[in-house]
C-alpha cells in the first residue's frame, strides 16, 4: 500500500507565531486569554502559552492544532493557508470600504424637556432660530448621496424632531425622490420622546417605514425625575407614545434607551422589570457620557465606571434570570460585545470601531449646516470647542475628510496603534474613541490606565468572558442566543 | 468620492504598524503566503436566501412519475424548488464500453444529441401529432381506438370527453390548451 | 503613604519590559523606576488612601513576566503583522496612489 | 443489491448507444424523438395500442417476447433476474457485446453523472478507488445522456473520481444540464482542490440555476486533512477553493466522513467552518462506507458510531444553532441519541441499502436509512438493536 502515516503530513518547517495578544484571566491568574489579530480566541494555561511562544509545542498535541486553527501559530507555509485569517480580518473591517452608513440629521435643537444631564444642548420650544433651514436640508441631502455606501441609515434627531416634523417629512421625501435614481437601500429612524405625536405623523412614519427610538429610563418615578417637565407627565406621555406607535407601526418598530443616572444605579431590577412589563425584548443600558449638560452637572449626576460595572453585573444577573424564566430580553451593548466574541461577523455599531466610526461610519448634519463626525463632536462644539467640526453642508465631502478635525480623529483613531491598546488582548474586539478621550482627558490619544472608556470596555469584556466560561448551560445558551441574533442594527443606540 | 476614501486609506496606514522588512528566509515564505492568500480573502457572510431554498429539508419520497403530463414545453418552468435529497456517494463507476463511442453526435463540438430540426421523412408530422394525442388519451384511460394517426370518430369522441372533463370547450380539436392538458408538446 | 518597592534582576528583564508593566499601575500609583548595575527597581506609591495593595508586588512581577512574553511575541510577529493587515485590506481599500475622482 | 449492468439478448443492435425507454406518455409528450427511444413492449397499454405505433422509427424495442417486435427491427430482451429497466429509464448499449447498462433510473434518489475515474486525492476511506486512465470520452457521452433524462428529474449527482479534473469540460457538462434540465438540481461532488485556480471557479458563476458543490473538509488544520486525503497541500488548496467558489457565488455543502481521527476533532471542525466558512449552506456528516480503501484501514478509521454520539451531538448543535444546516448520513437511528434523529437522512442509495434481521422488530425502521448492503459485523455498531418505542412524537 502506498499510504503514508500521519507524521508524514506534519510539514517540513518549525511553526511560527502569528500576531497575537494575551491577557491573564482576572479570575484565574494561571490561565490566559489569547486573541488572534482578527479576534478569534483561545483560553489556555499560562504554562502552555509560554511553551507555545518559546517554540516548544509538539505538532502532535491538540494545543498545536487548536492554536493553528485559530491562526495564533502557523506551520509549514507550503501547506498552510492564511486565507481564513485574512477573511476574518477583512470581515471585521468591512465597513471601511463603504464609508459612512449612519447619517444623522438634526432638524431642531428645541425640546420640551429640561433634563439636567441632557447630552444635547437643547433650546426652549419657541426658539425657531434653532431649526434646520430648507436650504441646509437640501444641501445635506446632496451630500448624503455623495457617499458611496449602498445602505444608508437616515436618523432624525433633535432636540425633539417632532417639533419640526415638516422638515423631517421634506427631508424624507427629498431623499426618497433622489433615491429613485440612486437605488440605495434606505432605512429611516427617528429619535423622539414620542410626546405630542399626531396621527398624521404616525401615518407618515408608517408609510415610509420608520423605526422609532425613544428614551425610557425605567419606572415612572425614575423617568420623571430624570426627565422633568412642568406637568411631571413625561413617563405617561412616552409610554402612551410607545403604545400608539406599536399599534400603527408594529411591535418591533419602537426601541428604547435607558440613560443611567446616579439614581438608576441603585435599581437595576426595577429598570429591567419596567421594560419587561412594557413588552420590550431589548434594553439598552447606557452610562452617562461626559457631554452636553451632563458634564456641567457632573458632580450631582456623576458616578465612576466602577459604580457602573457593579450595576451592570447586577443587571446582567437579573436579565439572565428573566431569560431563564422564558422571557427573551437582551441588552443591546452586551449582545454586540458577545457577537464579537462568538461570531466572525462585524457589527453595525459605530461607537466601537477601529478605525473609529467617527466620520468613517457616521456623519452628523447639524441644524445650522455644520457637519460633525459624531454626536459627541457636536456636543463639544455646542460647548464652544470646535476641534472636530468637519465643515459645512455646502462644502464637498472631500473637504470634510481632509479637515483638521478629521485628521485629528484619524491620528488617534486606530486602536491597534494606540499605546497600551496595541498590546491588549481585547483590542481586536474593541474600538478607538478619540473624541471621547479628548472630551474626558483633553487628548484624543488618551492615557489608558486612567481612561473611563478603557475601564468600561475591559470590565465588560472580562465580565462577559467569565460568564461565558463559567456560566451554567442555560445562561451560556442565553448569552449565545443574544450573540447569534443576526440583526445588525446600526447607530440607533446613540440617540434620544 | 474615491478621493475621500483614499484619504481614509492613507490615514489607515497607521494600522500597518511600525514593522520594518526583514530578510529572514522563513518570514519571506510567510510573506509570500500572505500575499498569495490575499487573493482569496473574502468578506464573510451567512448564506444568502437562507430561508428561500428548501433543498435539504425534504427527504420524503419522490413523485411516482405516474403522469408525465408536465413534460410540455409550454409548462411554465418556474424553477420552483424540488424536494431533494443530497446524495451520499457515487453509486458506481460506469465502465467504458468496449470501444469508446465514435458517434458523431457526441464529439467534442458539443452538438446536441437531439436536434430540434431533425426531419422525419417516413411519417407525416400531423399524423404523428394525432398519434401522440391518441397515446396520451389512451394513457389517461380514454379509448381513442387504435393509435394510428387517424382522427377517427372514436378519437374525436375520446378527445371531447377529455375536454369536457377538464372544463375545456368540447370541440374535439387539438387546441393548444388541450394539448397542454394532455402533456403533448407542439414541437418535440 | 507607604511606598512599595519591587526589585527585578536587570540581567533577566530589560528596562522597556519593566516600564511597560509599571505603566499599567499609573492609575492608582505614582510610579518611579530606578536602576543600579544589578537591579531595576520599581517604586509604587498609592495616589489615594485605600488603594488595593494586596499582593501588589506579586501582581507587578507577574505583569513583568507577561510583558517579557509580549516582547518575545512582538519581535517574532511585528513584520508579519503589518504585512497581514495590508494583505487582508488590499482589495478592500482603494489603492493609495489613486488620486483621481 | 442490484447489479446495474447485465448481458442481454438482442437482435440488430440499435445504432445509437444511449436510449430512453418509452411508454405511451413518453411518446405523447414528444420530448424525445422515437429515434432515441426503445419502445417498451412489455407494457400492456403499449401492446394494446396497435401496430401503427410500432411503425414509428423507434431505435428498437424492449420486450420479453422477441416475437412481439416487428420483424426486421432491433429488439432487446432483459433476462429475468437482471436489473429492472422501466419506462423513463435511460440505458446504454455496449457497441458489440450484448451488454446493457442503466445510466438513469426514473424516480431514483441517486442518479449520477459519472465524470471520470481519475482523482488527485487518495483518501484513506475512498469507497471507490481511483484509476489513472484516460476516460475523457465520458464528457460527450454525459452530454448525450443529459438530453435523455426526464425534464422533471429532481436532482442529479455529478461525481467521479474528481470531476474538476475535467477542467473546462466540467463547465460544458454543467452548462448542458442548465440548458436541457434547468429544473433539475445539480449536486457536484468534488474535493475542491482545483478551484485554487480562481479562474476555474469563476467559470461557474451564474452558469446553472440550482447547483450545489459538495466539498469534503476533514480537519481544522492541514495535518489532519492532508493525512486523510493522503495528499500534502490538499487542505490549503481546498480551503482556497472554497473561498474561490464563494467569490463565484456558488452554493456550497461541506462533507465530512466520520472516521476516527476526524471525529476526534469534529467540534473543532464545526467551529472552523462557522468562523471561516459561514457561507456554507449545509454540512453533511457521513458514516463510513465499509468498502474500497476503508477496509484496509479499519484500525485507523473505525469508531463505533454509538461512541461518537456525544461529540457528534455537540457539533450538530453548534452548527444548527448558527443556521448552518446539518445532516447525518449512513447512520442508523438506533446508534444515535434521539435528539439527533431529526438530522438523520435516509441517505444510502436504494440499490445498495438493506436492513438487518434485527430491524424487523424496530418501530422506526421506515424512518431509518438502514445499512450499506456490504456492511460486515466488524463495521457494525455494537449498539444496533430494534427501537421498541420512542419517547416523543416530534414528527
Amino acid at each position: 500500500m502506498k499510504f503514508a502515516a500521519r507524521k508524514a503530513f506534519v510539514g517540513n518547517t518549525a511553526y511560527r507565531l502569528l500576531p497575537l495578544r494575551f491577557r491573564r484571566l482576572p479570575w484565574d491568574s494561571d490561565r490566559v486569554l489569547i486573541t488572534s489579530m482578527s479576534g478569534d480566541w483561545l483560553i489556555t494555561s499560562r504554562n502552555d502559552f509560554e511553551r507555545a511562544v518559546t517554540g516548544h509545542l509538539d505538532p502532535g498535541e491538540p494545543m498545536f492544532a487548536d492554536m493553528e486553527s485559530r491562526f495564533l501559530i502557523t506551520a509549514d507555509p507550503e501547506r498552510s493557508t492564511l486565507a481564513p485569517l485574512l477573511s476574518q480580518y477583512r470581515t471585521r473591517k468591512d465597513y471601511l470600504a463603504e464609508g459612512p452608513r449612519l447619517h444623522i440629521f438634526v432638524v431642531s435643537l428645541r425640546c420640551h424637556h429640561t433634563c439636567a444631564y441632557c447630552q444635547v444642548s437643547r433650546q426652549a420650544v419657541g426658539q425657531t432660530a434653532f431649526d434646520m433651514t430648507e436650504s441646509t436640508a437640501r444641501h445635506a441631502v446632496d451630500r448624503l448621496f455623495d457617499w458611496p455606501a449602498k445602505m444608508l441609515t437616515i436618523e432624525f434627531q433633535g432636540g425633539e424632531p417632532l417639533l419640526r416634523f415638516d422638515r423631517v417629512q421634506q427631508l424624507t421625501e427629498l431623499i426618497e425622490q433622489r433615491n429613485r435614481t440612486e437605488k440605495r437601500t434606505l432605512r429611516f429612524v427617528i429619535a423622539s420622546t414620542l410626546h405630542n405625536l399626531t396621527d398624521e405623523q404616525l401615518s407618515f412614519m408608517r408609510d415610509h417605514g420608520f423605526e422609532l427610538s425613544t428614551s425610557l429610563d425605567g419606572p415612572e418615578w425614575l423617568h420623571n425625575l430624570n426627565r422633568p417637565r412642568p406637568e411631571r407627565d413625561s413617563y405617561r406621555r412616552t409610554v402612551d407614545g410607545i403604545e400608539r406607535c406599536r399599534r400603527v407601526l408594529g411591535d418591533d418598530a419602537v426601541s428604547a434607551l435607558t440613560t443611567l443616572t446616579r439614581r438608576s444605579l441603585d435599581v437595576p431590577k426595577e429598570i429591567i422589570d419596567e421594560y419587561r412589563k412594557l413588552g420590550f425584548h431589548s434594553i439598552s443600558l447606557r452610562p452617562l457620557s461626559p457631554y452636553g449638560f451632563a458634564r456641567k452637572t457632573g458632580a450631582r449626576h456623576g458616578y465612576t465606571i466602577g459604580d457602573f460595572l457593579k450595576f451592570y453585573e447586577a443587571a446582567l444577573d437579573h436579565l439572565l434570570q428573566i431569560n431563564r424564566e422564558g422571557y427573551f430580553l437582551e441588552e443591546t451593548y452586551t449582545r454586540m460585545l458577545l457577537s464579537l466574541l462568538l461570531t466572525p461577523f462585524p457589527h453595525g455599531y459605530v461607537d466601537l470601531r477601529s478605525p473609529t466610526g467617527a466620520g468613517l461610519g457616521a456623519v452628523v448634519y447639524d441644524y445650522d449646516g455644520r457637519v460633525y463626525p459624531s454626536d459627541e463632536a457636536r456636543m463639544l462644539a455646542a460647548m464652544g470647542d470646535h476641534s472636530f467640526v468637519l465643515g459645512r453642508v455646502e462644502e464637498s465631502i472631500e473637504t470634510w475628510m481632509s479637515s483638521p478635525g478629521m485628521q485629528r480623529i484619524l491620528g488617534a483613531g486606530v486602536a491597534e496603534a494606540l499605546p497600551t491598546c496595541a498590546d491588549c488582548a481585547y483590542v481586536p474586539l474593541c474600538g478607538a474613541d478619540p473624541i471621547d478621550h479628548y472630551a474626558r482627558q483633553g487628548d484624543s490619544i488618551g492615557h489608558r490606565p486612567t481612561s473611563d472608556f478603557c475601564h468600561k470596555q475591559m470590565g465588560l469584556f472580562d465580565t462577559l468572558l467569565q460568564r461565558w466560561e463559567q456560566g451554567s448551560p442555560a445562561d451560556r445558551d442565553t448569552l449565545e442566543g443574544w450573540a447569534l441574533r443576526a440583526t445588525c442594527r446600526e447607530g440607533v443606540l446613540e440617540t434620544a | 468620492m474615491r478621493k475621500a476614501l483614499t484619504v481614509v486609506g492613507t490615514a489607515l496606514s497607521a494600522m500597518h504598524g511600525v514593522g520594518h522588512a526583514s530578510n529572514n528566509v522563513d518570514k519571506t515564505s510567510l510573506a509570500a503566503l500572505a500575499l498569495h492568500d490575499s487573493d482569496y480573502a473574502t468578506t464573510l457572510a451567512a448564506p444568502l436566501n437562507l430561508n428561500v431554498r428548501n433543498m435539504y429539508a425534504s427527504h420524503s419520497s419522490h413523485s411516482s412519475h405516474a403522469s408525465h403530463a408536465s413534460h410540455s414545453s409550454h409548462s411554465s418552468g418556474s424553477g420552483a424548488s424540488y424536494g431533494y435529497t443530497p446524495a451520499y456517494t457515487p453509486a458506481y463507476a460506469p465502465p467504458p464500453p468496449s470501444t469508446a463511442p465514435q458517434d458523431s453526435s457526441g464529439t467534442a463540438t458539443g452538438a446536441p444529441l437531439i436536434s430540434p430540426t431533425k426531419l422525419r421523412p417516413s411519417v407525416d408530422q400531423l399524423q404523428i401529432m394525432i398519434m401522440r394525442v391518441q397515446a396520451a388519451l389512451y394513457a389517461r384511460g380514454y379509448d381513442p381506438g387504435a393509435i394510428d394517426g387517424e382522427m377517427s370518430v372514436k378519437t374525436k369522441e375520446a378527445l371531447r370527453l377529455f375536454q369536457a372533463a377538464r372544463g375545456l370547450p368540447a370541440n374535439a380539436k387539438m387546441t393548444t390548451e388541450t394539448l397542454n392538458a394532455l402533456g403533448v408538446a407542439l414541437t418535440p | 503613604m507607604s511606598t512599595i518597592e519591587v526589585r527585578l534582576d536587570a540581567s533577566v528583564f530589560c528596562t522597556d519590559t519593566v516600564t511597560k508593566a509599571a505603566h499599567r499601575y499609573t492609575d492608582t500609583y505614582f510610579v518611579e523606576i530606578k536602576s543600579n548595575s544589578a537591579d531595576l527597581i520599581v517604586e509604587l506609591t498609592p495616589k489615594r488612601a485605600g488603594a488595593d495593595t494586596n499582593q501588589l508586588a506579586e501582581r507587578l512581577r507577574n505583569d513583568v513576566l507577561d510583558e517579557k512574553l509580549r516582547a518575545l511575541v512582538r519581535s517574532e510577529t511585528q513584520d508579519i503583522h503589518a504585512l497581514l493587515t495590508e494583505a487582508a485590506l488590499r482589495q478592500a481599500l482603494p489603492p493609495k496612489s489613486s488620486q483621481g475622482q | 443489491m442490484q447489479p446495474l449492468e447485465a448481458k442481454v439478448q438482442c437482435e440488430q443492435w440499435p445504432a445509437s448507444p444511449l436510449l430512453k425507454v418509452a411508454g405511451l406518455a413518453e411518446f405523447a409528450a414528444g420530448t424525445f424523438p422515437p429515434e432515441h427511444m426503445l419502445l417498451d413492449l412489455r407494457d400492456t397499454q403499449v401492446r394494446a395500442a396497435g401496430p401503427a405505433l410500432c411503425h414509428l422509427p423507434w431505435a428498437g424495442f424492449l420486450t420479453d417476447v422477441p416475437e412481439h417486435a416487428p420483424p426486421g427491427r432491433p429488439w432487446i430482451a432483459v433476462p429475468q433476474g437482471a436489473f429492472k429497466v422501466g419506462i423513463g429509464d435511460v440505458v446504454e448499449l455496449g457497441p458489440h457485446a450484448s451488454k446493457m447498462a442503466l445510466r438513469y433510473r426514473r424516480g431514483s434518489n441517486n442518479n449520477i453523472l459519472f465524470t471520470t475515474e481519475r482523482c488527485n486525492s487518495y483518501c484513506l476511506m475512498c469507497s471507490q478507488p481511483p484509476r489513472e486512465v484516460d476516460d475523457s470520452w465520458r464528457v460527450s457521452q454525459l452530454c448525450n445522456l443529459i438530453e435523455l433524462i426526464d425534464k422533471d428529474a429532481p436532482s442529479l449527482t455529478v461525481t467521479g473520481g474528481e470531476p474538476t479534473l475535467l477542467g473546462k469540460d466540467l463547465r460544458r457538462v454543467v452548462l448542458r444540464c442548465a440548458e436541457v434540465l434547468p429544473r433539475t438540481h445539480l449536486h457536484v461532488l468534488s474535493n475542491g482542490r482545483a478551484f485554487e485556480d480562481s479562474a476555474l471557479a469563476q467559470m461557474f458563476e451564474g452558469l446553472h440555476p440550482s447547483l450545489t458543490w459538495g466539498i469534503p473538509l476533514y480537519g481544522d488544520h492541514y495535518g489532519l486533512h492532508d493525512y486523510i486525503v493522503q495528499s500534502a497541500g490538499a487542505f490549503s488548496q481546498t480551503v482556497r477553493g472554497l473561498y474561490a467558489l464563494e467569490a463565484a457565488k456558488q452554493q456550497i455543502e461541506v462533507r465530512v466522513v466520520l472516521v476516527k481521527p476526524v471525529v476526534e476533532r469534529i467540534t473543532e471542525l464545526a467551529r472552523f467552518i462557522y468562523r471561516n466558512l459561514p457561507f456554507v449552506e449545509h454540512v453533511a456528516l457521513m458514516g463510513t462506507e465499509p468498502i474500497g480503501f476503508a477496509r484496509a484501514h479499519y484500525d485507523d478509521l473505525w469508531m463505533d458510531p454509538a461512541h461518537m454520539a456525544p461529540i457528534l451531538r455537540k457539533a450538530v448543535d453548534y452548527l444548527s444553532k448558527r443556521s448552518i444546516r446539518v445532516s447525518l448520513y449512513n447512520l442508523p437511528l438506533c446508534v444515535l441519541p434521539e435528539p439527533l434523529w431529526a438530522y438523520a437522512r435516509k441517505s444510502i442509495s436504494d440499490w445498495k441499502q438493506r436492513y438487518l434481521p434485527a430491524c424487523e422488530q424496530c418501530v422506526v425502521k421506515e424512518r431509518c436509512g438502514g445499512f450499506f448492503s456490504w456492511m460486515t459485523d466488524k463495521w457494525t455498531s455494537q449498539s444496533v438493536e430494534p427501537i421498541r418505542g420512542t419517547s416523543c412524537a416530534k414528527h
